[in-house]
């Protein structure tokens, strides 16, 4: 009986020391025991804002291996913690309802999107880029050696890792491939 | 110029001074096309006004219209008044032996705290969490304390409804019916509080007078309605009641649409004004028919009819005032403004809300 | 700087908080603009009259910081005589070829001094060298068909080498020295001229000198800021080399509070042109080879390297760079697989490459997070190239423009296209979001941080590492039997990352490793000074070498702030040897003593016997001030104690460039490809050498057409991202900025009855857009040749998917291009605007066809499938 | 045990403690929380450097999961609305934070420069002292103690563009938690107000009752939402999530006593630099709600922005209208009563 009477908030404002029923007295059980996801997440891991190059520091919080919280970094001596709008909604960036997590495929002069799964789509480039490699190939011009295609070519973003431009450039340069370009020229 | 100058000619010190909004016409000098229409009851267009007297934000609303829909608090506001005068009629017909009168108002009574509690729920956002209403007692908040008004009374005329209409308890009917009569009196006049405690201009301004026009309105509505469906020989009390809550309800609504200058415009202007101006007919007719209403069983229905539509129709003007006096920046503006330029200038104690102004 | 780089400004503000003057230069009153003291509204396209007309203030009252400029500029030096400047021949420099429309660079030689013709064009004769570079072929290459050449291309990014020190007058009395040169080219920016030309009020002009003058010298630095406002112009180089030149004569570089940064506006832009995902050049800034010179590796080495400053290394940089590509092929004998390179032979950038797209020329295509068909001005040309592709891989987190052009383009609106007609074939592999890989970014400030991998990456999504390594590997399996020669590059590649996870995924600290470099026995090196070129150490980028040092990722160093100084040395690690201002030994005078107390920096600390202070010194260490080169030194070796500019020549800050420019060793005031108005200063209207593309797909406003009396100028929104391929799609930035819109100022709006909030149509040679009006104030109509010039503003977000939606700016712009560095002008051009919505389907192709008409413009149309030639100079 | 009689202030009027108006020393022991409840906390925000960004209205939605609205609060839709870079339009249920742009202008005769053409002294020229710089502010300075006046000449206009980002004023008399029914409204331990989800049944009353015209009832959910000072994130000591994205600290969060000092310095520094029309609102613990949790430094007047110029909790007249209606239920009965007394007829 008494447990029951005080869950009811009139019984703690007479009985209580909030008798306006405006503070400590009409707090509800969830409110009692309110936590932030920050608090009850598995781990933290440091990253870096992929929009603009000021290179804002992030915290980003994960839960059950799901991205649930991206904030700003205190440590970093750039943004001491702080964001700006875009980075701000890091989170919604990824995990966006609209972003694709499959490959889609369409058939030269086709009308629709096609599902391709991820190792036949892989195998497919390849073979498209030794075929077209070897179709442009250029030995020399005007009597100067090129070695190179001019079949391929390549726009990079600029949000790209450098360790991946790495790679980009290795594989591209070694395959002749000389049309690359990014975003650091637009 | 290093950093700290003021800029050279420019040394005005008053604030606002000379600044003005941008030559680029904002959004409020013309009509601006609005992605569909207004939002819930009454909301509507986002009022255009001419900025010519007074600064806002664009034209838009500094306070938020009330979310309280129509017709549903319009008529719980009339119901909950018509039932409480009616719980009191029940009772001292009763006591004055004039049983048909008191089957009446007690029917009344009864129908209509259930319809009122009824449009009450319906217009909640969450109805299914309706007993929350009683989950505390806050004498700070017209609703709470409204809500522990209406509970017992609902009940008790319902008790009392019950058992008129199937004659059992008549002992218990007589002790339900004086329980309801005593809380009939607030119930018709909590409702005023509940709109007057609120930031809207126009109600807030008239909290003196609101309640005796919601009284005015309940006896009138209570009255008229026993009137009407009473026979002429009963009625007697009910005609009087009616016509009193008429006279106290055409007076008191008269100083609320004239009393407190800008902000009772919305009462005489706009929809409000033309269904305060239809109230004001029904009732003042509705009144003249009652003195003939003794004599003629016709003449007391249509009085009866009349008194309670002017009621009903006065509820729904003030409604619809408070939205419009909500909706319009300048009713919350000008007369704060007007407020603080008084306090600044009579330099009392009390400092400017504006903080050590320039 | 409020608006694209807002957490950047959090120290413009704390600056303001300790008395700086803000003063924000732009066409448009923007958030910037709103907290800073002094707004300086100009024409968009006339910068380089306005810091013009600062130089001439500065050198026309003496304001220059004397001592700084005389000992490291290359004030004193001499000129040869033969050198003509744009006042002598009304707009031109000497040495300019009509039919090429480029510049011979012979005559801007110091006197006396030879620069390699790495530099300037091949085929100049080449004088003997003196000095220690080896004469390349030399002899007239006078074929006429030579591809377009851009002398830039010659030279990567980094400077120039010079044949050792030129003659001094250290008076800077001599008429031939740089600076008296200097001072008469900038005699006629007086503010009356800046009046004329930028619409900016005198006293305006005058109030911005004087504060930038009396914030420079000895106690004080000023900073100059700029983003791709100033890059995206046909005359963008010239636009640095101007506040370039300013600075240096007020004694800003390399000073703490002084300096030029470039806001750039990706996440690792600069570790895209670091490691370059770029034509032109190899990691490191070392030149990508060309096809006729480079016979010979040495050879290749000679022309890039020059004697003098620290590319006399290159060939350490480029041998390393080799073993780390190629490992064990990489020999002595077969001078390190340099043959395995393909060489250039013109400009490849990417507009010359969507241009040869059109013609069908380039079936294959990687497009990698990156949206050309809303991002690359003249987006209708950048979607005409993709439908004329065979295949097209598309990486991103949304479904852009660019993947679905062939379903939902503005051309299959118009009918200009049809989805059965595109024969593209496209591939969308969804790409991991950035907390779903471990990998570094480089930011502004060549500051290299890492981002670690949080979560694993759902469905198919895959980060580009894994997606290149991988394709990597299939290709090489299905090469693996294979005797063509053609193949042994791919084949030699050293390509056996460790892979780890659930997805097999390359080890991006294993990658980092091999950028930073490894030593003869395989332990990392602690910088490019450990770097040999007998092939004993192997590094892939040689201006990050050392960010792995001591095997650690010093990119991951993430020591809080408030436990370091301001410097915070010890988070993350910025190119090169981390530090963090470059020729810092400039915050210090001659003698090696700061130039003051107040402004306080890199010093020569006598007992300790080197330079020391909170940064890294850009210096020798232990190389005394007062150090003399012995003669024939090289590289470094050759710079003396006076010369804090390590990259160039002649260890001084150029004022004026001898060479390795394509338009000229001055900046010099030219109008836009497209303006309203004539040039003021020269009968030249636009840069003589900016670089061209025509076809139908191109066409170009002519200058001062009364068809497009309007100049238009784009930028970003703080709320939105680019291309909005990463902002349109997420719903609380959509709402944020929720349609496209464009700003006109009310007295344009009233002169074309353009409503606020209502719809207008904006119209170009190339197409016709539609956007919500915004009538402000913070646009204004400026005086400018005489006449009122309006200024329409253009945030380029929008595009057809995502939440919110609307046409694209970049459909409005043309192509034409910087001659350095293949830039777009894309911040100024001419348009119409009228009220209403634009005509929808093939009325809309017609009406842009009747301005082109109206214009005197030749037709738009295109031939089937949007294919149409691309047309030679005229 | 305490008395219902002490809540009986609404009835009688009297009102020592300042239950229901003026200042309150300690809001939060008032409403029953013990002695070593945590100090007061709430926002400054200082609008002279805003930069309009809008990553704190970006952070609130981030962290709360708020639903995308429209300037109208219609949940899903996109309005621009025309009211210069805001396309929030106003605080309600789904935007917390709500960043306001307004754009000013005035002519001005352009000043001659204070300096007489240089160029008289050859060579450097001297320099008169800049103001006094403190090499000792820390990195991470919070306020802009001295920042330059806040009109930006342009030409031969000064444009001023005003940015402000708007919240929940915390109140120290809430209207909306005083006319709450069910007690879903309260007064937290850190002496903010908050919505109890789980207990609001939508009545709405909380809506009008609002000086500001804060809180917003969600269209298709039916309960209200507005800003809870990040309670949740308060309870593990965390810095609310706009006040930590804030990229130049105009959203400043702390104990509110050092916030109000901060402030009053950062109004003095401004009005010493001539910065016009610079003050505080909601700082002033005698005002009409007894001071705010989250005050402002506004350059221009209230209204300007959208703010009430003199907002009055409307708890103050309650008891004058529990009078009234006390009077009028009395007449009621009374005349109802008279209605019988006299001859039955």
């Amino acid at each position: 009986m008494k447990t029951w009477l005080d869950a009811w908030p009139v019984f703690r404002q007479l009985t209580g020391s909030d008798p306006s029923g405006r503070g400590e007295s009409v707090r509800s059980k969830r409110t009692d025991t309110l936590t932030p996801r920050t608090a009850t997440a598995d781990r933290v891991v440091q990253s870096v804002c992929p929009y603009c190059a000021v290179g804002c520091s992030q915290r980003v919080f994960v839960k059950d291996e799901q991205v649930v919280q991206i904030e700003g970094d205190p440590d970093s001596p750039i943004s001491r913690g702080r964001l700006c709008p875009k980075g701000a909604a890091s989170k919604s960036l990824v995990t966006s309802a609209t972003r694709q997590t499959t490959v889609r495929y369409r058939r030269p002069h086709g009308t629709e999107w096609e599902d391709l799964d991820l190792d036949t789509a892989m195998d497919m480039i390849a073979d498209r880029v030794l075929k077209t490699r070897r179709e442009t190939w250029q030995d020399e011009q005007d009597s100067k050696p090129v070695n190179r295609t001019m079949g391929i070519a390549s726009l990079g973003g600029a949000t790209l890792d450098n360790e991946e431009n790495y790679l980009m450039k290795k594989l591209y340069t070694a395959m002749g491939a000389v049309q690359v370009e990014n975003q650091a020229r637009i | 110029m290093t950093a700290g100058e003021a800029p050279e000619g420019s040394g005005v010190g008053v604030p606002g001074a000379g600044w003005r909004r941008a030559d680029g016409p904002p959004a409020q000098d013309r009509e601006r096309r609005r992605r569909g229409g207004g939002r819930r009851g009454g909301r509507g267009e986002i009022p255009m006004v001419d900025e010519a007297e007074f600064t806002s934000y664009y034209g838009r609303p500094v306070i938020k219209p009330p979310v309280w829909k129509t017709p549903d608090v319009p008529l719980y506001l009339f119901l909950g008044g018509a039932a409480g005068t009616s719980a009191v009629l029940g009772a001292l017909a009763e006591g004055t032996r004039r049983p048909a009168l008191a089957r009446v108002a007690h029917l009344t009574a009864g129908g209509g705290a259930l319809a009122s509690v009824g449009f009450l729920i319906h217009d909640l956002g969450k109805p299914s969490r309706f007993l929350n209403m009683l989950r505390v007692l806050k004498t700070t908040s017209p609703l709470s304390v409204g809500s522990w008004i209406l509970a017992p009374f609902s009940a008790l005329t319902t008790a009392t409804a019950g058992a008129h209409l199937l004659g059992w308890f008549p002992l218990l009917r007589r002790f339900t019916g004086v329980g309801a009569a005593v809380l009939g009196g607030p119930m018709t006049t909590y409702t005023a509080a509940l709109l007057t405690n609120t930031a809207v201009p126009s109600w807030h301004e008239a909290h003196r007078e609101l309640p005796f026009v919601f009284a005015g309105s309940a006896m009138a509505a209570g009255g008229g309605i026993t009137m009407a469906l009473t026979p002429l020989d009963e009625a007697g009390p009910a005609r009087k009641v009616a016509a009193m809550g008429a006279a106290i309800e055409l007076a008191a609504m008269h100083r609320v649409e004239h009393g407190h200058g800008l902000v009772s415009e919305p009462y005489r202007t706009g929809r409000a004004g033309k269904l305060l101006k239809a109230a004001r007919g029904c009732t003042a007719t509705g009144a003249g028919l009652a003195l003939l209403a003794g004599r003629s069983r016709a003449a007391a229905v249509g009085s009866g009819a009349l008194v309670t539509t002017g009621s009903v129709l006065t509820r729904f003007g003030i409604f619809d005032a408070g939205m419009a006096s909500a909706r319009d920046p300048k009713y919350t503006v000008e007369p704060q403004r007007a407020r603080a330029r008084e306090r600044d200038t009579a330099g009392s104690g009390k400092a400017a809300v504006t903080g050590a102004g320039p | 700087m409020a608006e694209a780089h807002p957490v950047g400004f959090q120290w413009v503000m704390e600056a303001k908080a300790r008395g700086a003057t803000v003063i924000h230069v732009d066409p448009r009153f923007t958030r910037t603009s709103a907290l800073a003291d002094l707004h300086v509204p100009l024409r968009a396209g006339s910068d380089i009259a306005f810091l013009g007309g600062l130089i001439n203030y500065v050198l026309q009252h003496e304001l220059e910081f004397r001592e700084y400029v005389a000992a490291y500029t290359n004030a004193a030096a001499i000129l040869r005589e033969d050198f003509q400047d744009t006042e002598d021949l009304d707009g031109l420099f000497s040495g300019y070829d009509p039919e090429q429309g480029k510049y011979d660079e012979t005559t801007w030689q110091y006197e006396g001094v030879e620069v390699t013709a790495a530099a300037g064009q091949r085929q100049s004769p080449k004088p003997g060298a003196s000095g220690a570079s080896v004469g390349a072929e030399s002899g007239q290459d006078s074929d006429a068909e030579e591809h377009e050449q851009g002398a830039s291309e010659q030279s990567g990014s980094g400077g120039i080498p010079v044949g050792g020190k030129p003659r001094r007058d250290e008076t800077l009395q001599h008429p031939r020295c740089v600076f008296q040169v200097l001072k008469r080219h900038y005699a006629r920016y007086t503010p009356e001229m800046v009046h004329e030309v930028c619409g900016i009020e005198p006293q305006l002009f005058l109030k911005v000198a004087e504060a930038l003058t009396s914030n420079s010298g000895r106690e004080r630095t000023s900073a100059f800021v700029y983003s791709v406002g100033w890059t995206h112009h046909t005359v963008g180089v010239q636009y640095i080399r101007a506040a370039s030149v300013l600075q240096a004569l007020l004694g800003n570089m390399g000073r703490p509070g002084g300096g030029i940064l470039a806001l750039r506006g990706h996440a690792s832009i600069q570790g895209s042109t670091d490691i370059p995902t770029l034509y032109n050049i190899l990691p490191g800034y070392i030149p990508m080879p060309h096809a006729r010179e480079d016979a010979s590796f040495d050879d290749f080495i000679a022309e890039a390297a020059g004697s003098v400053g620290y590319w006399g290394n290159m060939k350490k940089y480029a041998v390393s760079l080799l073993k780390a590509w190629w490992g064990d092929a990489a020999q002595p004998e077969n001078d390190f697989c340099f043959g395995y390179l393909p060489r250039l032979t013109g400009d490849h950038s990417s507009y010359q490459t969507v241009a040869q797209q059109i013609q069908g020329t380039v079936p294959g295509y990687f497009l990698v997070g990156e949206n050309p068909a809303v991002g690359h001005a003249n987006a209708k040309m950048a979607r005409l190239g993709l439908a004329n592709l065979e295949w097209l891989v598309v990486r991103d987190l949304q479904l852009i423009e660019s993947a679905t052009f062939w379903e939902s383009g503005p051309e299959i609106e118009t009918g200009e296209l049809t989805t059965e007609g595109i024969g593209t074939e496209v591939f969308f592999l969804p790409a991991a979001a950035h907390v779903e890989k471990d990998g570094s970014f480089t930011n502004t400030q060549r500051l290299l941080q890492w981002h670690s991998q949080a979560v694993e990456p759902p469905g198919d999504c895959r980060s580009d590492l894994w997606f290149y390594f991988h394709l990597g590997r299939l290709i090489r399996e299905k090469l693996a039997g294979s005797t063509d020669p053609r193949d042994r590059p791919i084949l030699d590649l050293t390509w056996d990352y460790p892979t780890h996870g659930p997805l097999a995924e390359p080890s991006a600290h294993g990658v980092l490793r091999e950028i930073s470099g490894t030593g003869p026995d395989g332990t990392a090196v602690d910088g490019y000074t450990a770097l040999k070129d007998d092939g004993s150490t192997s590094c892939g980028c040689w201006i990050y070498s050392g960010v792995f040092a001591d095997e650690v990722n010093q990119a991951n160093r993430k020591k809080p702030h408030l436990e370091q100084d301001l410097v915070a040395a010890e988070w993350g690690w910025a190119w090169p040897m981390n530090r963090r201002i470059l020729y810092n030994r400039a915050s210090a005078d001659p003698d090696g003593k700061p130039w003051s107390e107040r402004k306080k920096y890199v010093y020569w600390d006598e007992d300790a016997g080197r330079w020391s202070g909170p940064d890294v010194p850009d210096f020798q260490a232990t190389k005394r001030p007062d150090h003399v080169p012995p003669e024939g030194a090289e590289a470094e070796d050759a710079l003396g104690g006076t010369d804090p500019f390590i990259m160039q020549g002649d260890g001084k800050a150029w004022l004026f460039v001898p060479a390795g420019l394509a338009d000229g060793p001055m900046p010099t005031h030219y109008e836009p490809a497209e303006s309203p108005v004539p040039n003021p200063l020269y009968s030249r209207q636009a840069n003589p050498s900016r670089k061209e593309l025509r076809g139908a797909w191109n066409r170009a406003n002519p200058a001062m057409s009364d068809a497009f009396p309007f100049v238009v100028t784009t930028y970003r929104l703080t709320e939105h991202h680019t291309a909005g391929g990463m902002s349109r799609t997420l719903e609380y930035l959509a709402e944020l900025q929720p349609e496209f819109f464009c700003e006109v100022s009310p007295q344009l709006a009233a002169e074309r009855g353009l409503e606020h909030l209502g719809w207008a149509t904006l119209v170009s040679t190339r197409s016709a857009i539609e956007a919500r009006v915004l009538v402000t104030e913070r646009m204004r109509p400026l005086r400018v040749a005489g006449r009122e010039v309006h200024q329409i503003g253009l945030p380029y977000h929008w595009g057809k998917n995502g939440i919110t939606t609307g046409d694209s700016a970049n459909d409005l712009l043309g192509v034409v291009m910087d001659p350095n560095v293949h830039i777009q002008e894309s911040k100024v051009a001419t348009c119409d605007i009228r009220p209403g919505r634009r005509p929808r389907g093939p009325e809309l192709v017609e009406f842009v066809e009747g301005y082109r008409r109206r214009a005197g413009v030749a037709s738009g149309r295109l031939g089937p499938n949007g294919r149409a030639p691309i047309e030679e100079r005229s | 045990m305490t008395t219902i009689s002490s809540a009986s202030a609404a009835f009688t009027g009297e009102d020592p403690g300042n239950r229901l108006f003026g200042p309150v020393p300690d809001v939060t022991g008032d409403r029953g929380y013990a002695d070593d409840h945590p100090a007061r906390v709430g926002f400054f925000t200082d609008t002279s450097v805003c930069i309009g960004c809008k990553a704190c209205e970006v952070a609130c939605k981030e962290w709360n999961l708020l639903p995308m609205d429209d300037a109208e609060g219609t949940v899903d839709a996109l309005g621009l609305t025309g009211a210069s870079y805001d396309n929030t339009g106003m605080l309600g249920a789904n935007s917390w934070r709500h960043v306001a742009f307004v754009e000013q202008s005035r002519a001005v005769d352009l000043p001659m420069p204070t300096v007489g053409l240089p160029g008289a002294a050859g060579g450097q020229r001297p320099l008169e002292d800049p103001p006094v710089v403190h090499p000792q502010v820390p990195a991470s300075a919070t306020t802009a103690e001295q920042s330059a006046p806040l009109q930006t000449s342009s030409g031969d206009r000064e444009i001023r563009w005003l940015m402000s980002s708007d919240v929940c004023k915390h109140c120290t008399h809430a209207a909306c938690l005083d006319v709450c029914p069910t007690g879903s409204l309260f007064r937290t331990e850190f002496g903010t107000v908050v919505v109890q989800e789980d207990i609001c049944n939508g009545c709405g009353y909380c809506v009008p009752a609002c000086p500001y015209g804060v809180i917003d009832q969600r269209q298709d959910d039916g309960r209200v939402f507005k800003c809870t000072l990040c309670y949740d994130r308060l309870t593990d000591g965390l810095q609310p999530a706009c006040a930590s994205a804030c990229p130049t600290e105009s959203i400043q969060f702390g104990d509110l006593d050092a916030l109000q000092a901060r402030a009053d310095e950062r109004l003095a520094a401004l009005q010493a630099k001539g910065v016009e029309g610079a003050r505080l609102y909601g700082r002033d613990e005698t005002d009409g709600v007894g001071g705010a949790g989250a005050f402002f430094l506004l350059l221009d007047e209230p209204e300007v922005y959208g703010l009430p110029p003199d907002p009055v909790v409307t708890t103050r007249d309650l008891p004058a209208m529990w009078k009234s209606v006390g009077a009028g239920a009395a007449m009621v009965l009374g005349l109802v009563a008279s209605a019988f007394v006299g001859r039955r007829r």
